[in-house]
């Protein structure tokens, strides 16, 4: 019992912060939540370092202490960090400020759990508990864009979560188990490990925002506050395709999961890029290039099972991708939500410019930004294990990504239009910490990549 | 002392520096640029004088990167690389001398050639499959940039042009190189060539991406049409980068990568690439003979001289007689260099004239010879030089070139009927630019000035150099070549 | 083959069903909320099913029960809060008028 | 046929009898209680099937849940009872159709696949709930920790949501 | 190995010194002349002496440069090395009032040092550099006077007649090179077999070019536009020499089919050209017609198999045709003018340059003593004795009797008419002209002895071959001063003065040609943007007004394919860039017609965005369940 409560230091180290930071919502505290979240969140991760390189299950299996949770931890930590300080930028001195951040840190609780899952019911409980806490996130400003968000997020959350589970019954029927571990029993047996995948597939790739169970995400990214936006598409995306790495690696491949997930990442991809092309809206523009970017990281769950390079690649691109996206919101949040905001604003602001076009470069996958090397590992994976074509469509897309990361960025070199230089004021402190931090991240880790994962 | 490295990064140091210095004026924009590109042209001199050695690469530089895949620095060089190094310290030198008077923005002018430099001299010393891809990809952003906030006027468009064609195209190279990878466990570029781990169908998939991405960077006909536009809409440094350094990222790979590494495959393709080679430097020649955009018809021109590359190439490839191989790859190498001193300095020359009439067209011009002789007899100069005259740097290189085809596959001889082509259109271009009566228009340009001679010397030296004593340079080349194994 | 297995898991197939219907068919929130609270139904007979013919032995079907059952209070918990906001800002809960986000 | 069978496809039957009336009847409340009975019935099948502990927490919890959800209903619904004969539902042929092939294929399912021997080594109810406390503080400690964490967020999210944001304080 | 290297180098240091001090032009020239002479000079001593000398210097790997100094060329470098001190002599007279006079010289020392090189070169590379730069330097000096009207197109069309003719060089050498594995000339003269055959009609070919034979003719004439010094120097021992010198030095490789070839080729041209000359109605043009129709004669020798008869020839008229030119200068600076109407009576104002003129006349129309009696004798000779004699000797004794006729004709214009003022003194003019002139008289008294230092001695004819030779000069002559060219020539007046451009001359083989694989190049580039646009179809500019463009682009091709001035359509501007645009923005469009679509989806409405889910759902089902037959 002590070691395996020893391995869930930072779960619950966080989580004891969640409900201290529910303690000073009481008191109306919102920055001393603040304040006990950076530094849980900030002890959570020091102290995930020294079991990074264990392998290890505790509670029987229940929950995984390996590569990918141990990297999750590392991702996901800093990245609510960052969101944290985000959305303190975004929403001080509203009413409950608090309470997002307690939400925040359980959401990002949640998403441990998924990344770490080893059992069905965790799988189920940290779909939940993700979303529940991301409902609520969204609905925060409750004016009528936010609930109308919340609620479609909520029936769509609802449906493929009940679905899903309903579905992961049958594996349990299947193998009088509810470990993922229990899952070879399944291999050649028809029908039931079907089941069962269909309905993960239903739960994560509605958690991961796949194509077709996305719908909900622009409407959610575009009715949130940007910085909650900003964190749920990186957050809860990362920890659901931490799950399915989790899960899939124990499924047999006789079900012929792999071809599936395959044609979901290429339709995911191409729709994402294409929808993204046609937007105006800043925010919805970015919720569908990170559509297409779960498609990327489908192509590492794809080769999961022949490829070494699977795992690393999806903790790669994972990094990368929380620095990137989360900048690009940020940046965001400065210059505002129209697509018409950007219009000059490379001029107005250079270093915002040059950082929001490293990030937009880096989401294209341009070397040697952080986002090239994660997909290189993933190209590479999905070479391996036989997946050409979907590499090939993938590398096609990136010239689509391009063209939807010009849009903005054109726009921010060109003259600006009759710009009120009044209505500039200079950003929140919070925000510029973050923009720096994931600057520096995305330009730097493309060099330091060899301190990522074997 | 790491010289490789301290070359390459140099520049992109110097770039941080200016971003961080509190002033920054053009003119100290300026004066970091030409001192950063001087001292890394010293370097390279440095390097020069250390040379390489017979029979694989020289001065290397390793340091680990990603070892979880097998990824790592690698620096080095040899003769092939060399030379091309020589020449792009040189030309980014020369530009940063040429842009001096750019006061538009100059801060970031200054960076983004900067950038350009440290990702090209990347691209020749890269011994990493995955690092040179790298580089050869910031290359590209920095150019789209370059285009797209320094060009003329229809730059927006030429800028979006070149940067998804020649990601599309630079896209195919990925997978080859995960290819390579794959099947080696390493992104070592010293073992893919000592032992090419791709044969078969495999190779010749890898080979046929490699091609396309090389085809388009060469650029070689059909996907060559990015670069009229990119060129004309170019500022004139970044045309002489563009032209003089960039396009040899795409012959360099088709040596490097397409023919080193997946050498079975290339030679069983040999005739299709001959033909590709031999169809750009006909098709190059006429279509530039149908310009009278000045700047249009060099760059069409470069589709010319690149085609006799590729032709160089596919020719050591398909012949199986040891001297003719080194002849025909000295003569591509040298090709190379020449095309990069003559084309930049012609494109140089093209930007002074743009920069004192606004315009390109050779109609509007004419008689300038006697208005500016400095301009004029050194555009006459590197015209001819340019249309492969003998005792100037085209000479020496097509000459092998051409004696390799002909004593391989006689038929691609044919493309010999261009240098007739590019000498009839360099000859119009001089009769109505600067022959003939003078256009009133023009009786207040000035000369060349102290700046812009000192950007054009040294190129019409080399030129000259080259032509009449190959043997500095070629000795160099030719060690590498004979001893090339694949 | 066990009879009593197939009969239970074929009731939670066709509460399943219904369920499914319901959530996609109805207009308000509330009345989908059900829809849902019925497919998790069907997963509950299915667990009790399972646990009952093929594995008595494992008490982490049980378990997983719990978990369901929970899952069920506390979704319907959280959609009653957004319906109360969104009844506050918009008064009404209809899922047809809320189209502002779209595209 | 055993009389376990037959109570089984009873309940069964009335369990998803009422599941239909939820959705066929106009008044929310009532299809509230139509809900209820459903979950009860499906409480009644899962004490049927030996699961006293459950069934009774199932009945117990969904008479509490159903109540609050009929309060809701009264309390916030424009027409709870029905009134306006109004329409609640919307792309019916289409739903239909879901809800039925997702029926047939979980019956397929069902039937098709192979369930593998029969384990008829109840323990008894005693034994059970021991058995379930054993396994909660113990291999699914951590999923039970869990859980309540997943009921607190919901806590703290419903009453963040539901709360009127105070004045002057709004986006 | 000194000399042979200051044959070279003192023309060339001069060249540069001039270019670098820029003054002194005169005396920079006349000091690189001299050292070039004395350096030929000693060469020719030595070789006569019996001693080859030679020199390698590094190039291209495995390909030195050779300089050889063997009688022949040390012979032909002598002759180059005299002309040019004459021509230069001479030219710093005639080019005393221009401003440009630093180019000129510099250009003609340029030109001095590449005609060297060609001539002492023991190497196919370097033969073939010094030959192309002689062609640049070439037109840099008919293009001297580049402001004036036509001359920028007539040093163009030099330098592209000779350079279209050069690819046959190119290959030429390439397949000397790859047959046996060196550069080096010596050793590729034994080759033999169907590939030396292949090579020497490229050569041919080249030479040709270089040579000005029919049909490659038309060029030399234009080339006039140029300086007089620049066509005396030109004519008489370089450019146009070269061709007959790389046909005289590869002669013992050439088969005899190709030395068949070259006789017809040669007497055609004799012929051909004469009749030009006689038609010419402008004395330079007329004398550049008359290089043409000797260098036939040569080529007539070559082709007989007497390369010796044609290198005497070849000496021959570089002394006479220099002086000739020279002579036409200075009338042309009397007359301001070269027309024949403007010169009638030229010569009796200046009797002395006049009996000059006449005497290189004479010489050439093959009077005895003077210099060309022998060597055409020697021509004549060759012919007849040839196994080709039915072909080759009457092409030679029409070309001879053309040769009398246009001299004749020309002596009279210039004596019959005023004599009009004289400008002024013309010493320089005259030293030049008159050494060039004393050589044309008394040359032919040294062919013996050159004959026995080259060691092939030509066989001294019975009287009849000079009695042939001395009928045809003199009729020839007879004939030119007493009937007018209009009736001499009946029908073939009009071609002959057209230049008979056969099939349009080169304008129509080469030009014209290249010119419409251009206009083809280039709406074949319109096609290829339109063909990378792919299946797009409405892009923003509209299939019609593409179809327009190109329509009228097309058009405009058309018109361009036989316009002589290579004056480019407008065609090209329209649709480059609208082809460019259409791809890219062809894909973006149709990449955002595609989001459009896939947006559509995005309804807002929840529920069919839900169900919209479930089929997709189903979708993967089926997927799933299809796994078994995939997988």
């Amino acid at each position: 019992m002590e070691r395996d409560l020893s391995f869930l230091i930072p779960e619950l180290l966080l989580s004891s912060a969640a409900m201290l930071m529910i303690v000073a919502e009481m008191m109306r505290a919102a920055r001393l939540a603040l304040v006990i979240g950076l530094v849980g969140l900030a002890a959570a991760t020091l102290l995930t370092l020294p079991m990074l390189h264990a392998d290890t299950t505790v509670f029987s299996g229940t929950y995984r202490i390996d590569l990918i949770s141990g990297w999750a931890k590392l991702i996901l930590l800093p990245g609510t960090a960052l969101a944290l300080l985000m959305v303190r930028a975004e929403i001080t001195g509203q009413d409950r400020e608090g309470s997002v951040y307690a939400l925040i840190c359980l959401v990002t609780l949640g998403a441990l759990m998924l990344a770490g899952g080893g059992d069905i019911m965790v799988l189920v409980l940290g779909v939940v508990l993700t979303g529940l806490g991301s409902f609520a996130l969204v609905a925060f400003p409750r004016d009528d864009a936010a609930t109308e968000a919340a609620m479609k997020y909520l029936v769509f959350g609802a449906v493929t979560g009940s679905v899903m589970i309903y579905g992961l019954t049958f594996w349990f029927g299947g193998v009088g188990s509810t470990l993922f571990s229990a899952l070879g029993a399944l291999d050649g047996r028809p029908l039931v490990p079907t089941v069962g995948l269909v309905a993960v597939i239903i739960g994560l790739g509605y958690k991961a925002a796949l194509v077709p169970f996305h719908f909900w995400a622009p409407d959610a990214y575009d009715g949130a506050p940007v910085s909650i936006a900003a964190y749920l598409s990186v957050i809860t995306k990362l920890a659901a395709i931490f799950a399915f790495a989790q899960v899939l690696r124990d499924l047999p491949l006789s079900s012929g999961w792999p071809l599936v997930i395959a044609v979901v990442s290429a339709v995911t991809m191409t729709y994402g890029y294409l929808t993204a092309l046609v937007q105006t809206n800043l925010v919805r523009l970015i919720a569908y290039s990170s559509i297409a970017q779960s498609g990327y990281f489908m192509l590492g769950i794809v080769a999961l099972g022949a490829s070494s390079l699977a795992v690393p690649g999806l903790i790669v691109l994972g990094a990368a991708y929380v620095a990137m996206n989360l900048g690009a919101f940020a940046v965001v949040m400065i210059s505002g939500r129209s697509l018409n905001d950007m219009r000059g604003f490379g001029r107005r602001r250079p270093v915002m410019g040059i950082v929001m076009v490293i990030f937009l470069l880096s989401l294209t996958g341009i070397p040697p930004l952080f986002g090239f090397v994660g997909k290189v590992y993933l190209f590479t994976a999905a070479i391996e294990s036989g997946f050409v074509w979907l590499a090939v469509i993938g590398i096609l897309n990136s010239v689509l990504a391009l063209g939807v990361y010009l849009r903005i960025i054109v726009p921010m070199y060109q003259p600006a239009q009759d710009i009120d230089e009044s209505s500039e004021k200079s950003p929140h402190p919070a925000l510029v910490a973050v923009i720096g931090i994931t600057a520096l991240v995305t330009l730097g880790m493309g060099f330091l990549a060899g301190f990522l994962p074997a | 002392m790491p010289l490789l490295t301290l070359a390459t990064f140099l520049p992109i140091l110097g770039g941080l520096a200016l971003i961080v210095l509190p002033n920054r004026s053009a003119r100290v924009a300026h004066g970091m640029s030409i001192a950063v590109t001087g001292v890394v042209f010293m370097l390279t001199l440095v390097i020069w004088s250390r040379g390489t050695i017979a029979g694989g690469f020289a001065q290397i530089e390793e340091l680990a990167w990603i070892p979880a895949i097998g990824a790592a620095y690698r620096l080095g060089l040899d003769g092939l690389s060399l030379p091309l190094v020589l020449l792009t310290s040189l030309l980014f030198f020369l530009s940063a001398i040429y842009s001096a008077r750019i006061s538009d923005r100059a801060p970031s002018y200054v960076v983004l050639m900067l950038m350009l430099e440290t990702a090209a001299l990347g691209t020749f010393m890269a011994l990493d499959g995955l690092l040179f891809y790298v580089f050869f990809e910031v290359s590209l952003v920095g150019m789209y940039f370059m285009i797209a906030g320094w060009g003329y006027e229809d730059r927006q468009r030429a800028a979006l042009m070149f940067f998804i064609y020649t990601l599309l195209g630079s896209l195919p190279l990925l997978l080859a190189i995960i290819g390579l990878y794959l099947s080696s466990g390493t992104f070592d570029m010293r073992v893919w060539i000592d032992m090419p781990p791709l044969t078969g169908i495999a190779a010749m998939l890898a080979l046929i991406a490699m091609l396309f991405t090389f085809a388009v960077k060469i650029p070689a006909f059909p996907v060559h049409t990015w670069l009229p536009a990119a060129h004309v809409q170019a500022p004139t440094a970044g045309s002489v980068i563009l032209a003089g350094v960039m396009l040899k990222f795409g012959t360099y790979g088709l040596v490097r990568f397409a023919l080193q590494m997946t050498p079975e495959a290339f030679a069983q393709a040999g005739q299709v690439i001959l033909a590709v080679g031999v169809v750009s430097a006909l098709y190059g020649a006429f279509a530039a003979l149908a310009q009278s955009d000045l700047k249009k018809m060099i760059a069409y021109t470069s589709i010319n001289h690149m085609g006799y590359v590729v032709m160089g190439v596919a020719v050591a490839a398909l012949t199986v007689d040891l001297r003719i191989r080194t002849i025909a790859l000295d003569g591509a190498t040298l090709q190379m260099v020449s095309h990069g001193l003559v084309t930049g300095a012609l494109f140089f020359l093209l930007g002074m004239l743009q920069d004192r009439a606004h315009s390109r067209d050779m109609s509007e011009f004419g008689g300038l010879l006697g208005r500016v002789p400095w301009l004029g007899w050194s555009f006459i100069l590197m015209a001819f030089a340019s249309l492969g005259l003998p005792g100037l740097a085209h000479f020496p290189a097509e000459f092998q070139v051409f004696l390799a085809t002909l004593n391989t596959a006689p038929w691609a001889i044919i493309a010999i009927l261009a240098i007739v082509v590019t000498a009839g259109l360099y000859l119009r271009a001089i009769a109505a630019v600067f022959l003939g009566s003078e256009n009133e228009k023009w009786l207040e340009m000035r000369d060349l000035d102290r700046r812009e001679k000192l950007v054009i010397v040294p190129l019409l030296i080399l030129t000259v150099l080259v032509g009449v004593a190959p043997s500095w340079l070629i000795n160099m080349i030719h060690t590498t070549m004979e001893s090339l194994s694949f | 083959m066990i009879p009593e297995l197939i009969i239970a898991l074929s009731v939670g197939a066709a509460l399943f069903g219904v369920g499914l219907y319901g959530a996609l068919s109805q207009t308000n929130l509330v009345m989908i909320i059900m829809g849902v609270e019925l497919i998790l139904a069907a997963a509950l007979v299915n667990l009790v099913a399972f646990w009952r013919y093929l594995y008595p032995d494992v008490p982490a079907a049980q378990m997983f029960v719990l978990i369901v059952m929970a899952v069920m209070a506390v979704e319907m918990a959280v959609g009653f809060g957004i319906a109360i906001a969104r009844f506050r800002s918009r008064g009404s809960v209809e899922m047809e008028e809320a189209r502002e986000l779209k595209g | 046929m055993t009389p376990q069978m037959i109570f089984l496809m009873f309940f069964g039957g009335a369990a998803v009898w009422f599941g239909i009336v939820v959705f066929r009847t106009l008044s929310m409340v009532r299809s509230a209680l139509a809900l209820l009975f459903s979950q009860t019935a499906v409480g009644v099948m899962f004490l049927l099937m030996q699961a006293e502990f459950l069934g009774v927490l199932q009945i117990m919890m969904m008479a509490t849940e159903m109540s609050v959800m009929a309060i809701f209903m009264v309390m916030f619904m424009m027409d709870p009872g029905g009134m306006g004969a109004m329409d609640m539902t919307h792309q019916k042929r289409l739903s239909l159709w879901a809800g039925g092939i997702g029926f047939v294929a979980a019956l397929a399912v069902i039937w098709l696949a192979d369930w593998g021997p029969a384990n008829l080594q109840i323990p008894d109810a005693t034994e059970q709930t021991a058995e379930l406390g054993r396994e909660l503080l113990g291999r699914s400690m951590f999923i039970f920790e869990s859980a309540a964490l997943m009921i607190l967020t919901a806590m703290v999210a419903a009453t963040m949501v539901a709360i009127h944001p105070s004045e002057g304080r709004k986006r | 190995m000194t000399i042979l290297v200051l044959t070279l180098l003192g023309p060339l240091l001069a060249a540069l010194a001039m270019f670098t001090l820029r003054r002194m032009p005169e005396v920079l020239a006349l000091t690189g002349a001299v050292f070039g002479f004395a350096g030929a000079l000693g060469l020719f001593v030595a070789v006569s002496d019996g001693v080859v000398v030679s020199i390698s210097l590094p190039f291209l790997p495995d390909f030195p440069i050779r300089l050889v100094a063997s009688p022949l060329t040390a012979t032909l470098s002598m002759v180059v090395a005299t002309v040019a001190a004459m021509v230069l002599i001479y030219a710093a007279g005639y080019m005393r009032k221009d401003p440009e006079r630093v180019r000129f010289f510099g250009t003609m020392l340029l030109f001095v040092t590449a005609m060297q090189a060609l001539v002492l070169s023991g190497d196919w590379i370097t033969l073939l550099a010094a030959w192309e730069m002689m062609g640049f330097a070439s037109y840099l000096l008919i293009g001297f006077w580049y402001g004036r009207a036509g001359v920028a197109s007539a040093a163009m069309r030099a330098f592209l007649y000779t350079r279209s003719a050069d690819s046959g060089l190119y290959i030429g050498v390439f397949i000397l090179i790859g047959m046996s594995g060196t550069s080096e000339i010596a050793v590729t003269l034994i080759s033999t077999g169907t590939p030396t055959l292949v090579a020497g009609v490229l050569l041919l070919v080249a030479a040709m070019g270089k040579s000005a034979q029919v049909p490659l003719q038309d060029w030399l004439m234009r080339a006039m536009a140029g300086p007089t010094p620049v066509s005396a120097l030109l004519h008489s021992a370089t450019l146009v020499a070269a061709g007959a010198i790389l046909l005289i030095r590869t002669a013992p490789m050439l088969p005899d089919g190709v030395l068949l070839v070259v006789g017809i080729v040669g007497g055609i041209t004799a012929v051909i050209t004469g009749l030009i000359a006689l038609a010419e109605r402008d004395l330079k043009r007329l004398l550049a017609a008359s290089t043409g129709s000797q260098y036939g004669l040569m080529l007539v020798a070559i082709g007989a198999g007497a390369p010796i008869a044609a290198l005497l020839h070849l000496i021959a008229h570089a002394a006479i045709k220099s002086s000739l030119f020279l002579g036409a200068g200075v009338f042309q600076h009397d007359r301001d003018g070269t027309g024949l109407e403007t010169l009638a009576g030229a010569g009796r104002a200046r009797p002395g340059i006049f009996a000059g003129f006449a005497i290189a006349a004479l010489a050439l129309a093959g009077i005895p003593p003077l210099a060309a009696f022998f060597s055409k004798d020697a021509i004549i000779a060759a012919a007849l004795d040839s196994t080709a004699a039915p072909w080759l000797l009457p092409l030679a004794l029409a070309g001879s009797v053309l040769t009398g006729a246009y001299m004749g004709r020309a002596l009279n214009v210039l004596w019959d008419g005023d004599a009009g003022p004289v400008q002024v003194p013309v010493p320089l003019m005259t030293i030049g002209m008159g050494i060039l002139v004393a050589l044309a008289t008394g040359l032919g008294l040294g062919f013996g002895a050159l004959e026995h230092m080259l060691g092939a001695e030509i066989e001294k004819p019975g009287w009849i071959v000079p009695a042939m030779g001395l009928a045809v000069g003199l009729a020839g002559l007879i004939l030119g001063w007493f009937v007018p060219p209009a009736r001499l020539l009946g029908p073939l007046l009009t071609p002959a003065q057209n230049g008979f451009a056969v099939a349009g001359g080169m304008d129509g083989l080469i030009l014209r040609p290249a010119l419409a694989i251009a206009a083809n190049c280039e709406a074949m580039e319109q096609r290829l943007l339109r063909a990378q646009v792919g299946t797009v179809r409405r892009i923003g500019l509209g299939t019609a007004q593409l179809a327009e463009h190109a329509d009228a682009a097309l058009f405009a091709f058309s018109l361009w394919v036989g316009q002589l001035s290579m004056r480019l359509g407008l065609a090209s501007k329209f649709t480059d860039t609208n082809g460019i645009d259409a791809a890219i923005f062809g894909f973006v469009q149709r990449m955002i017609a595609a989001g459009a679509q896939a947006r559509r989806l995005q309804s807002g409405f929840i529920h069919r965005e839900l169900a919209l889910t479930a089929i997709g759902i189903a979708l993967i089902v089926a997927g799933l369940l299809a796994a078994p037959y995939y997988s």
